[in-house]
């Protein structure tokens, strides 16, 4: 492990790091060259197409496709008795559940079948010609009907993790998590002011623009091509090869330009069923979902019940803390409702808590990550009663999150003790912005909140080749989700001395590069980008050996400095690295390095922000006036990346917060499969996001860099809570915050207000 | 002697013993140590990720353990 | 599904006799949705963009015993009529409307002919029309008729048309003097949503400044668009303050008949439509200060 | 099913292409023409990533028949820059980091060219209202409505 002191310098002289040069996919991406998966094409290559559920729970009692194999043009049909059955222990049994139903459907959008054919339009057809004998089960939608007594199971043999006495029957919980510390009832006694809050929030979707897509190309000896669209490729060739029964070796992964993920592309769904119709049909075979679909059968974030409980002293010091937390999973188990556990707290230094959280399943989509996964709908229940905290005793908001916030050396209620983290800084950046004492106008209010994402580090591969002419491809095994390529370049210029448009980063496929493991929880300019530093490195040990060589002195003498060895002990001239790669051949062959590594000690993310709002008191409108973010990058590589990280992460929030929502029929059917009605923020409905980039180096990644991609969205929910309540008086305690409930909240108050603990 | 705190989930084999202080040169070592003396402790931490004085590490069965680290067994966690 | 372009009325009317399984289209806005969510699209699809009398837009002087009046190509794309200042001038409130169907895009497609027969409640421009007296000009391969366009829709997603008919084109009568329109509606983001209400007003004043005529129509929060003659006579020969005003919201709440739906709740329509409706009737009434001049 | 013949003109070049009749413009321009920087984020009309100019105007290609471009004079962003000249908005993309993913960035493009056409020095608002027919999830917007602001103000000066 390196070492932080000469790692991490007090005072850094970098000369690319923190730079902003041209990303190097950006050009083909404003010219339409940019080719992401549904954009390929081969020969011969069929249409494929899904049939799902149009039950939220139902026991698939026959599925007869005689009548579509008969359609012309259908080349082949696959359906459950198609993939073998998994051991239920293993990791992946859920995965290969959700992409083909069994003996049950379990959510409306649930894979009954699919079928390729030489059209889009047979292969619809098709599908629609498969007959389906269905017997419909009573369905549960939300974590309170899932928990209810005598509720209907999704699943008769899950038992509940983690309860005392251990489960012996079958529930919908699938897991208990308890985190603690101190004697809480103790802490509350302790305390002048307590107060106690519910909150709920509906399932969100990651709203990625480009919709899933695969191409498979399967030939006879059971070995497959695929292009797909993922953030995590060699996860693709694991879950793929597992549903399968076959072994990785035999699918070869190559990951398409992206349109977006947010965690939503961190799991598979169409890849298994392209590469065997591919087998089946002896044809390459694209999927492409519909946007339909995509909001139908791919993972929402957790519909959540939470409740939160703080107390503090007079002086604004908080004395304890009791959470309760459920999440849903959607139709599998998950680990949501855990995340959230891990989240709810963390920010704050609070001696005594007690927090219980469940993980529930209901006959939704299977949920998946979505961007600091969980942590929103837990930040939402704390920030919004610290609000009131916080006008109960009569201290500033922000200073009261000052002086509770997590330190150095603050165990996390997990347990481990924290190292150097920004969220200070981040509420001093807050503070000292302009936006923070700007005047405020009739109906209008402010609300500030932190946010907290722990971040991981996981396993990346890079490899980096010199060129002759001195320029420079580094390969690593991270697909690009939001500019990483960019951040690639800029550390091993940082590292070479060369500068980034010398560099082609490239992301390689699952036979080009080392194992790595999926772009997701903020790990990759962390993560993948240790591992093209320490490539580099090694790089340079070798260009300074050939330095060396070309000067015939020892390689102690040689130093490399700013892009070029240099001889410290001697006057040869300096060996600019275009020259000694130039002399590859002649110096023992071509330069090239890779690194490998399990990264430890990924920084957590806090971040702080501040947002002001009008509300029409007439109509329950919310528009956004202003908004700023401050958050601790650890260091920022792509100063302007990491802002648009920040500022997209605030918008989904502010999206989630006023409009965002799955609207559900009776049936369990979903009502705004589509944009017109499931609620993105558009242009229009926002301000500029100002940023504030704070910079607390994580002290063990050689340039200091944390992960910046998922905390932004934790705060805005709310800080725009806080901010409507500033505005108006009242609380608003369920999502989305949009005009309907904040006009009935403001007209009957609905016990929304302060006051009634 | 390195201190090991234990959360709930792990406190079931140990009768609630939430603090143990141990000697091992490795978290596979440790483990072994811990099952001795917590009969089925071990697949319960197996898989885990182990977080080494604050430092969070998955897969870290043959991770060093520095005298007077402190150490916590955390599930291995995932993100967006 | 067949695509053919007449470019005559009379070859589209002729299409419509013998073809029962055509149906005509302008932008095909929301035509296409539909038949993405599983709308049966028909035999055949008659785009009627290449009939030059269906995408005019024509301002007639009209004459001593006329006066001035447009005349909209059914087909004529919404975008035109936000782009037309001298229709903007004359029929501010229809100008916004038509600037509110969806976005740029959707703008550069949508007609108002499609806007009309497609018979949503939530049409954006049907109020607008309606509180101006537009007729509705339709042809058949028997002739034409002219309908006032409050007549034209009789549900969600039905109306009076007989089958072989088409609308040609929408003909409305300039305003008098200290006279304009106003449209306002209400939605959950600034752009890209569905009317949750839609108001449409035409207010007159007199020279002291009371309103001596008033239309005030509802979108959205019934079957159909809905005329709210309560409103209206609470406004004319009153003055246009807080008293008549919210006799107006009581009066456009009153003649709600709304649904629950994922856009909306009953009670939330019928509270929005008031406020609404007084605040398109304050617009209205300052644009027909405007236009006399500021006499009135 | 016979399929429909059409002409028209597509970034400054006469093309002929074979469709369906119920096939969309956005699904032949991809399929048959491989014009695939024409991206599909909803076939609804509803997201913009599809966006192309149709004889000048701005619309979705997911909404239009694609026999209905019989004669029609297309621009996709395929077209957008002059050989090895970006166009100014693309320039600007690229130096304000207006793009992340980069799936909505050709909708967004043509949008921004079709606002500038009609509208050489907009507003933040204008801006804003004018690109609020495409969807980004990605950036916030605001990278994007800035770098359309620089733009302008680079076309203006050049103009």
């Amino acid at each position: 492990m390196t070492n932080p002191e000469e790692t991490t310098p007090s005072k850094p002289d970098y000369k690319y790091i923190g730079t902003r040069p041209i990303r190097p996919d950006g050009l083909d991406k404003v010219t339409g060259r940019a080719r992401f998966a549904a954009d390929l094409s081969l020969p011969g290559m069929l249409a494929g197409h899904v049939l799902r559920s149009p039950h939220a729970h139902a026991r698939i009692v026959s599925i007869d496709t005689s009548a579509a194999e008969a359609i012309a043009g259908v080349k082949a049909v696959v359906t459950r008795s198609d993939f073998p059955d998994l051991d239920p222990a293993n990791p992946e049994y859920n995965v290969t559940r959700n992409l083909m139903a069994r003996d049950k459907v379990l959510y409306e959008g649930h894979v009954v079948a699919a079928v390729a054919a030489s059209s889009r339009h047979i292969a619809k057809l098709a599908t629609e010609a498969i007959a389906v004998e269905y017997e419909v089960l009573p369905h549960v939608l939300t974590v309170d009907e899932a928990m209810a007594d005598g509720a209907p199971l999704l699943h008769s043999d899950l038992l509940t993790q983690n309860v005392e006495p251990e489960a012996t029957e079958a529930s919908n919980v699938a897991r208990r998590t308890v985190l603690e510390r101190g004697d809480v009832e103790a802490g509350f006694a302790e305390a002048d002011v307590v107060i106690e809050r519910e909150f709920t929030t509906k399932p969100v979707h990651q709203g990625y623009i480009e919709p899933h897509a695969v191409v498979a190309d399967t030939s006879q000896d059971d070995t497959s091509v695929v292009w797909c669209s993922s953030q995590g490729h060699f996860r693709v060739q694991s879950q793929t090869a597992t549903m399968l029964g076959w072994e990785s070796s035999q699918i070869k992964v190559i990951p398409a330009e992206i349109g977006g993920g947010f965690g939503g592309k961190t799991t598979i769904y169409l890849e298994p069923l392209a590469v065997l119709l591919s087998r089946k049909a002896n044809r390459p075979v694209k999927l492409v979902m519909s946007r339909d679909e995509v909001f139908r059968a791919t993972g929402p974030t957790s519909g959540t019940r939470i409740r939160v409980k703080l107390g503090a002293k007079k002086d604004g010091t908080l004395t304890a803390g009791k959470a309760w937390l459920a999440y849903e999973d959607g139709a599998f188990p998950g680990i949501w409702g855990m995340l959230g556990c891990w989240c709810i707290f963390t920010p704050y230094d609070i001696p005594n808590f007690h927090i219980e959280g469940f993980d529930v399943v209901v006959n939704k989509p299977v949920n998946i990550a979505y961007r600091a996964p969980s942590a929103p709908m837990a930040a939402f229940a704390t920030e919004t009663v610290l609000d009131e905290i916080a006008r109960a005793v009569g201290i500033d908001p922000l200073d009261l999150r000052l002086q509770n916030a997590a330190k150095e050396g603050d165990a996390s209620p997990l347990g481990p003790k924290h190292g150097p983290i920004g969220l200070s800084e981040t509420l001093d950046a807050i503070r000292k912005h302009p936006h923070y004492s700007a005047p405020l106008g009739p109906n209008q209010g402010r609300g500030v909140a932190t946010g907290y994402w722990f971040n991981i580090g996981e396993s990346s591969s890079a490899s980096v080749n010199l060129n002759e002419n001195g320029t420079a491809v580094v390969a690593t095994g991270s697909p690009d989700i939001g500019g990483s390529r960019a951040s690639m370049a800029i550390m091993a210029a940082e590292v070479l001395g060369i500068h980034p448009d010398r560099i082609r980063p490239v992301v390689g496929d699952t036979e080009s590069i080392g194992f790595t493991d999926t772009t997701e929880g903020s790990r990759t300019t962390f993560a993948t980008g240790w591992a093209v530093i320490e490539a580099c490195r090694k790089i340079v040990t070798e260009l300074k050996s050939r330095a060396a060589t070309m000067w015939d002195v020892d390689g102690e003498e040689v130093e490399w400095v700013d892009g070029e060895a240099r001889h410290t002990k001697g006057d040869n001239d300096p060996l600019p690295l275009a020259k000694i790669t130039a002399a590859a051949k002649q110096t023992g062959g071509p330069l090239t390095a890779s690194a490998s590594l399990n990264a430890k000690g990924a920084g957590p993310a806090f971040c702080s922000q501040v947002c002001d709002v009008e509300v029409d008191p007439e109509t329950g409108l919310v528009t956004i006036l202003r908004f700023t973010t401050a958050q601790d990058a650890g260091r920022a590589i792509h100063p302007s990346y990491v802002e648009g990280q920040m500022q997209g992460g605030v918008v989904q929030g502010i999206g989630w917060a006023l409009n965002e929502e799955y609207i559900f029929d009776g049936n369990g059917i979903m009502e705004n499969a589509g944009f017109l009605d499931y609620r993105m923020p558009v242009a229009s409905d926002l301000p500029m996001i100002d940023t504030i980039i704070v910079e607390v180096p994580n002290p063990v990644h050689p340039y200091g860099v944390r992960g910046v991609g998922e905390v932004g969205i934790v705060p805005p929910i709310p800080a725009i809570a806080n901010a409507i309540h500033d505005a108006t008086g009242v609380r608003l305690r369920d999502l989305p915050m949009s005009p309907v409930r904040v006009l009935e909240a403001l007209t009957n108050g609905n016990g929304n207000s302060d006051g009634d603990a | 002697m390195a201190r090991i705190f234990l959360g709930l989930e792990q406190r079931r084999f140990t009768g609630g013993v939430a603090e143990v202080e141990m000697q091992a040169s490795t978290v596979k070592q440790l483990i072994a140590k811990l099952e001795a003396r917590f009969p089925g402790i071990a697949e319960q931490l197996e898989g885990t990720a182990v977080a080494i004085d604050g430092s969070i590490v998955a897969h870290a069965t043959y991770e060093p353990v520095p005298e007077d680290a402190e150490i916590h067994f955390v599930p291995t966690p995932s993100g967006g | 599904m067949k695509y053919v372009a007449p470019t005559s009325v009379e070859e589209a009317t002729q299409l419509l006799a013998s073809e029962p399984d055509a149906r005509v289209f302008a932008g095909a806005t929301d035509w296409v949705p539909q038949i993405q969510a599983g709308r049966p699209p028909p035999g055949i699809m008659v785009d009627l963009k290449r009939i030059p009398r269906l995408v005019e837009l024509r301002r007639d002087e009209g004459d001593g015993t006329n006066g001035a009046s447009w005349t909209i190509g059914a087909a004529t794309p919404a975008a035109r009529l936000t782009e037309e200042d001298a229709f903007r001038a004359d029929f501010p409130g229809l100008t916004e409307a038509s600037g509110l169907i969806g976005s740029d895009q959707i703008q550069n497609r949508a007609s108002l002919g499609g806007n009309l027969c497609n018979g949503s409640p939530a049409a954006d421009t049907v109020p607008a029309m309606v509180v101006n007296h537009a007729q509705a000009v339709i042809a058949s391969s028997s002739g034409t008729r002219t309908i006032p366009v409050a007549e034209v829709v009789t549900g969600p997603g039905s109306t009076s048309l007989e089958p072989g008919e088409l609308v040609v084109e929408i003909e409305v009568k300039c305003p008098p003097a200290n006279t304009a329109d106003a449209y306002l509606r209400f939605i959950p983001r600034t752009e890209m949503d569905i009317a949750v209400v839609g108001v449409a007003a035409r207010i007159t004043l007199d020279d002291s400044g009371n309103c001596s005529d008033a239309q005030i129509a509802l979108g959205a929060v019934a079957p159909t668009v809905v005329r709210v003659p309560e409103a209206e006579q609470a406004l004319v020969g009153s003055p246009i303050d807080d008293d008549t005003l919210a006799a107006v919201a009581a009066a456009a709440s009153a003649a709600c008949n709304p649904i629950d739906d994922k856009r909306g709740t009953k009670e939330y329509r019928r509270q929005v439509a008031g406020v609404l409706a007084k605040r398109v009737v304050v617009l209205a009434a300052q644009r027909a200060r405007e236009r006399s001049g500021g006499t009135a | 099913m016979s399929r429909t013949h059409v002409s028209c003109t597509i970034n400054g070049d006469e093309t002929e292409f074979l469709c369906s009749d119920d096939q969309s413009l956005l699904n032949a321009l991809r399929d048959e023409l491989l014009l695939t920087g024409v991206k599909e984020g909803c076939g609804t009309g509803d997201c913009g990533a599809c966006s192309i100019l149709l004889d000048g105007r701005l619309t979705c290609s997911c909404l239009i028949f694609a026999p209905e471009a019989e004669g029609s004079t297309i621009l996709t962003v395929e077209g957008l820059a002059e050989g090895d000249h970006l166009h100014p908005l693309q320039q600007c993309f690229l130096e304000g980091a207006a793009l992340q993913c980069g799936v909505c960035t050709p909708g967004f493009l043509i949008a921004a060219k079709a606002l500038l056409d009609n509208n050489p020095d907009p507003t933040e608002t204008e801006v804003r209202y004018g690109l609020a027919g495409n969807l980004c999830r990605c950036t916030g917007y605001d990278k994007i409505v800035r770098s359309v602001l620089e733009a302008a103000s680079q076309m203006r000066e050049s103009a």
